[in-house]
């Protein structure tokens, strides 16, 4: 008879709840990213999986870590919230799959502590954890970041066995040169600074040529473009995502390089190759689309999505890096604030500018 | 609303699972009246009433007990006949558990009414006799916000309106008082509305009814079928459809203003459950002394509608709704949305109670707050178009006047954002715990502005003072020394 | 080094006159911050924050000397008024403010000798010689000026009781 | 043209004076409390930047060089950048008291942001011509004023976060703000 109650903490309403947590929503980001990393495992072999695994656990460790120095209660609900996770995974998707284990270590602490931390943590951070780190590798480690293999997928006879993999990792066994490659975003980017048009550049047989299933080399969020977007779909279906900020994305990238495509192909790669490329994808639905630290509103969502790919088309046709996607994340979401403070949804009974509307009757100059 | 506006409006609200039915389809049944009614002195918007009766005292049923005090008030009456015995403090229909004053009546069981004094053709009154005869009869807004219906029908045919709405959306999940009275008792609803059409002045009524309700609508529609200035609308189902300004945009495609009336946009806006009262009030001479009140919740042994005497104890309600299968994690007055968190269940059943619930932990589905991943769907849920998650966050940080600038004085707490939230962050506690600072900071500076003048007061009263008895020294003095002068050259003192 | 001396005093000279001539059209009133922060004290002149009456702590704040939440009947609502007034940020949460309190006086100690009613800076206190004084509710500023002028000690500051329509939603507990 | 907007560009982004150059950081920390104030002293900075920069070159061209007084350089600049905000300080207070309320001590103290000086003096070192040091000390104005008012929007969000006690205030900013040089890393390079 007698309802818990506490009259100090009254129970406010509503009284009633549509049901889903933060959990849920971290578990399906991370099942939609699960056939691409698969794929990606099976692409470039074990060592591919040890950095993976590395990364996410030293997320988790680093969270752990910051929590318990900064004191907070329930360290152990927050763990499993499964944002750490989501940051590592996504972290992990962006490396050279063949990377030293301690680039994803570095990367995991810089994420977690410096990206999410030190902000208050989950909710908090105004970049997107992952690229900060992604970012700040890159610029600190230009060596490891940029080394990449050729595929070896699991089973054909030159692929490291689970051993090998292990030593690849733990940084034991050097990289044979003959392995490495160049992405295609990479390579375009070095043969145009030598003074080849594209045509030239992907004529060789050794180059890496544009292809939509991702055979070839890259990190694991690069070779799997349609497991992402048939990832990135499904978060679209079940409504983890909505629909304006992968379209922002798409179309700021696609527009840009049709139309610079179209003036001068020799010289930039064509809107398809662009999509496929690189992070994109994965950029699109994964990244950009995380609640935190992009804009609240549709209309905002649209202006970071297009920002974004926008930015990711100029850094990688005209700036110094083959590849822009964390930049450019980086970059919008430095400009969020903005966004927001200027994407706000109109008032019921208020203007755009926040006075009341006139009473005089409306519906009549239509 | 241009064309672009059209297409690019947003879409607001949520949609929560209803547990109307059943209880909707249950008859309707009646309350014995209970041993003792505590009539609650503040059960509508505006001044608490004043008693009018005395302990001791007998009344019959009807029986007006305390009057109206300033402009927005309301009368009471005895809900039954019987003895007043006390007048006092009893707990509240509030979560705060506090004390509200209230005169207690001990029935006599007889429940027998005082003389009543209807009106056979009511079109023949001036609409200024409608609204006094409605005042006379204590009857409020029976959607919750129980605003004093007289007062708004005089308002109203002051503020020239044109449309009548009348809100049988009933929004709120659970709750089916108005969808019950509506299939029960139609045709008191439309004669209510004509009268109240007649006392606003308005030419045409629009009733919105969500359309999960077929049989409301049927049903209202064959009553309405005579009169053609009384037309049944169906509204999409969604929350809250039911709220004053959602309504009138969704019927009329009119916003109201921001800080304005609907009458600013030539509309007013009644209850069903009020419609019913006034007809009851005009053609019989009835005072509001009863009201349905849905009974549901997974707790509820037998759910359903209950016409419940005002002043009956929530205990007595659920007792006779077969009394509950199991504690319930949560007893609420009101729908689950904006409805009230009960401390216990000795607190009475006043004019704005639409229904009792007793929730299971699972209906309610609370539980521990999460950080805020600002995913936004507040915003979505937003019927008003505000940043949910941006404002509790400034309140959180102490930030209120940041909270007021992005629009915290234009939510109308419907719940919409809190129900979505993946992280269940109250955000209406956020909201009402800000409003009732802002408000008490609003008192603190009146007072201080008022204390202030008496301080001024003071000041010039002691200065007045102190300059009077300056002046009366003065004058002693000089008169001293005329005297003393006087008495000088009388002597002819050598000079 | 001629050169240098008359180009500098030149330049100098120049700019000085421009600025000058700016400064003449440009020419603001500033309104005077003292008397905007008296506005907003209480007026009563209780003279609990040390100074002599609101004047004096108007002048203090506005010279920095006092902080802005030295008036301890104001409370938190006047302390934040006038942090906003000088531009100061000032954490409400920081402010160990018990709330409004009320002067009531015990009737059982009172001796009706009117020194409550004399002290009070509003008025506050009813009664005459050898009555029974009273508080007035609304308005007490609780100052507690007539605490120590009571030589019985039958005043005494108490809580203003919360009522129903004056109640305030708590803050929920942060996550 | 075309060239004179690709250097407002460069200067804005790619050599922005405050992420890459480390110029003018005290009004960065300090007036970037809210977007509004960042703005205006952003528009403020601009304004000063501006006229400072095409004054320089006149002085620099017109009365040192001819004078054989370029040991004077600093000292002439800094009276000619001290009048000018001088003259801002008097305008703004005029036309808005709430941003001159709002900058305080930081609109007077635009005299002794470096980025004023730097500016100024990279001008003279770079040899551009006036129209060039005008659309340099432009640019460098704009990204200036980006960069002043994009942190600004992040303090702003930050100042509601749960930062741990240990990094509230200035050291967030100052994490955030390194996070901010990171991200315009990405327009090294950068040419069209």
């Amino acid at each position: 008879m007698k309802p818990a109650y506490d009259a100090a903490q009254p129970l406010a309403a509503p009284h009633a709840h549509a049901g889903h947590g933060v959990r849920q929503t971290m578990m399906r980001v991370q099942l939609a990213l699960l056939p691409a990393t698969l794929f990606g495992f099976w692409l470039y072999g074990w060592p591919a999986f040890f950095l993976w695994l590395i990364t996410l656990a030293a997320c988790l460790v680093f969270e752990f870590i910051s929590l318990r120095l900064m004191g907070r209660a329930q360290i152990g609900r927050t763990l499993g919230d499964g944002s750490a996770l989501l940051t590592g995974w996504l972290l992990a998707l962006t490396l050279p799959p063949w990377a030293p284990w301690w680039v994803g270590v570095v990367g995991a602490c810089i994420a977690i502590v410096v990206g999410k931390q030190v902000f208050g943590g989950l909710g908090h951070n105004v970049f997107n954890p992952a690229m900060v780190a992604r970012v700040a590798l890159l610029i600190a480690f230009p060596l490891p970041l940029t080394t990449w293999v050729a595929p070896l997928p699991l089973g054909s006879a030159a692929a490291p066995g689970f051993v090998e993999g292990l030593q690849i990792t733990l940084g034991q066994l050097a990289l044979p040169d003959a392995m490495s490659s160049a992405t295609l975003l990479g390579h375009a980017k070095t043969e145009l600074s030598r003074g080849l048009d594209l045509a030239q550049a992907f004529a060789g047989s050794t180059a890496p040529q544009p292809s939509w299933v991702g055979l070839r080399a890259g990190s694991l969020g690069e070779s799997a473009a349609p497991l992402l977007l048939a990832g990135g779909l499904f978060l679209l279906a079940t409504g983890v995502i909505r629909w304006q900020t992968p379209v922002g994305v798409l179309a700021g990238l696609a527009v840009p390089a049709a139309i610079a495509h179209a003036l001068a192909p020799g010289h930039y790669l064509d809107a398809g190759t662009h999509l496929f490329a690189g992070a994109l994808m994965l950029c699109a639905f994964f990244i950009a689309t995380d609640y935190v630290t992009a804009p609240a509103t549709g209309s905002g969502q649209l202006l970071f999505g297009l920002g974004v790919g926008l930015l990711t088309w100029v850094i990688r046709s005209l700036g110094g890096y083959p590849e822009g996607v964390a930049f450019a994340i980086l970059l919008m979401n430095a400009l969020t604030p903005i966004i927001d403070h200027y994407a706000k949804p109109r008032i019921l009974g208020r203007t755009r500018s926040g006075r009341p509307i006139d009473p005089a009757p409306a519906g009549k100059e239509t | 609303m241009g064309l672009m506006e059209k297409c690019f409006t947003r879409a607001w609200g949520v949609h929560p699972e209803t547990h109307k039915r059943p209880a909707a389809d249950v008859p309707t049944r009646t309350l014995p009246v209970p041993e003792r009614l505590y009539v609650s002195l503040s059960q509508h918007l505006g001044a608490p009433a004043r008693p009018a009766v005395l302990v001791g005292q007998k009344v019959r049923k009807g029986d007006k007990i305390a009057d109206p005090q300033g402009a927005v008030s309301a009368a009471l009456h005895a809900p039954t006949s019987g003895t007043i015995v006390a007048i006092g403090e009893i707990p509240a229909p509030h979560p705060s558990g506090l004390p509200v004053l209230a005169i207690t009546l001990a029935s006599d069981g007889k429940d027998e009414w005082t003389d009543l004094e209807g009106c056979a053709d009511p079109f023949a009154l001036a609409p200024a006799e409608i609204s006094q005869r409605v005042a006379a009869a204590g009857v409020v807004g029976l959607g919750g916000a129980t605003f004093p219906a007289a007062v708004k029908l005089s308002l109203s045919a002051k503020a020239k309106v044109r449309t009548l709405i009348i809100n049988g959306g009933e929004c709120e999940p659970y709750l089916s008082c108005d969808d019950r009275l509506m299939r029960d008792a139609a045709a008191a609803c439309v004669d209510g509305i004509r009268i109240m059409l007649h006392a606003t002045g308005a030419s045409t009524a629009l009733v919105g009814i969500e359309d999960d309700k077929p049989e409301a609508i049927a049903a209202m529609r064959e009553a309405a079928r005579p009169y053609a200035e009384v037309c049944i609308r169906p509204v999409p189902a969604r929350y809250p459809m039911g709220s004053e300004k959602q309504l009138i945009l969704t019927l009329t495609g009119q916003e109201v203003p921001a800080d304005g009336r609907p009458g600013d946009v030539g509309v007013v806006v009644h209850n069903i459950g009020t419609a019913r009262a006034v007809h009851a009030a005009i053609r019989h001479g009835e005072p509001l002394v009863a009201r349905l009140v849905t009974v549901n919740g997974a707790c509820i042994e037998a759910p359903g509608n209950i016409l419940v005497p005002i002043g009956a104890l929530v205990e007595d309600v659920l007792a006779f709704a077969g009394g509950l299968a199991a504690p319930p994690a949560r007893l609420i007055m009101g729908g689950p949305m904006m409805g009230l968190a009960l401390p216990h269940a000795r607190v009475p059943v006043v004019k704005g109670t639409s229904g009792i619930l007793a929730l299971a932990a699972a209906e309610v589905g609370a539980r521990a707050t999460e950080p805020c991943i600002r995913c936004a769907r507040c915003v979505r849920a937003c019927p008003i178009g505000l940043l949910p998650l941006d404002m509790a966050r400034r309140i959180a940080a102490g930030d209120l006047s940041g909270a007021v600038r992005i629009g915290l004085k234009d939510c109308i707490a419907c719940g919409a954002c809190a129900y979505v939230c993946p992280a269940h962050i109250p955000l209406v506690q956020y909201f009402a715990h800000a409003k009732g600072e802002l408000a008490a900071q609003e008192r603190a500076r009146l007072r201080a502005e008022a204390t202030k003048k008496l301080a001024q007061a003071r000041t010039a009263r002691l200065a007045r003072e102190a300059q009077e008895k300056a002046e009366l020294a003065a004058r002693r003095k000089a008169e001293r020394a005329a005297a003393t002068s006087a008495t000088a050259s009388d002597t002819g003192a050598p000079a | 080094m001629l050169a240098a001396v008359l180009s500098l005093t030149l330049l100098g000279a120049l700019l000085g006159l421009a600025l000058g001539i700016a400064s003449r059209l440009l020419h603001v009133e500033t309104p005077a911050i003292q008397a905007e922060l008296e506005a907003i004290l209480p007026g009563t002149n209780c003279g609990q924050c040390g100074y002599p009456g609101c004047a004096g702590a108007a002048a203090a704040i506005a010279a920095g000397t006092a902080p802005p939440t030295c008036c301890p009947p104001g409370g938190k609502a006047v302390a934040l008024a006038l942090a906003d007034k000088l531009g100061l940020g000032l954490d409400p949460a920081s402010m160990a403010d018990a709330g409004p309190r009320l002067a009531v006086i015990a009737e059982d100690l009172c001796i009706g000798c009117c020194r409550c009613s004399k002290s009070c800076p509003t008025d506050a206190i009813l009664g005459a010689p050898k009555q029974i004084h009273n508080v007035l509710k609304e308005a007490c500023t609780g100052c507690a000026a007539c605490v120590e002028h009571c030589p019985t000690e039958a005043v005494a500051m108490q809580p203003v009781p919360v009522t129903l329509p004056h109640w305030v939603m708590p803050k929920p507990l942060a996550a | 043209m075309s060239e004179l907007v690709l250097l407002l560009l460069s200067t804005a982004l790619v050599n922005n004076v405050v992420l890459i150059k480390f110029l003018g950081l005290c009004p960065v920390m300090g007036v970037s409390k809210s977007m509004d104030s960042a703005l205006g002293m952003g528009m403020a900075t601009t304004f000063v930047l501006t006229l400072a920069a095409a004054a320089s070159w006149m002085l620099e061209h017109w009365l040192l060089v001819p004078l054989g007084l370029e040991f004077l350089r600093i000292l002439t600049f800094i009276l000619v950048i001290a009048s000018v905000v001088q003259f801002t300080e008097m305008f703004i207070k005029k036309a808005s008291p709430a941003l001159y309320q709002s900058l305080g001590i930081y609109l007077p103290l635009i005299t002794t942001n470096c980025a004023v000086l730097g500016v100024s003096l990279l001008n003279v070192q770079q040899g551009y011509g006036f129209f060039w040091s005008l659309a340099y000390g432009f640019g460098s104005a704009l990204g200036f004023t980006l960069v002043l008012t994009i942190f600004a929007g992040l303090r702003e969000r930050i100042a509601l976060a749960r930062v741990p006690a240990a990094f509230a205030g200035a050291p967030i900013a100052f994490i955030t703000i390194s996070l901010l040089a990171l991200a315009f890393m990405g327009f090294s390079g950068l040419n069209v």
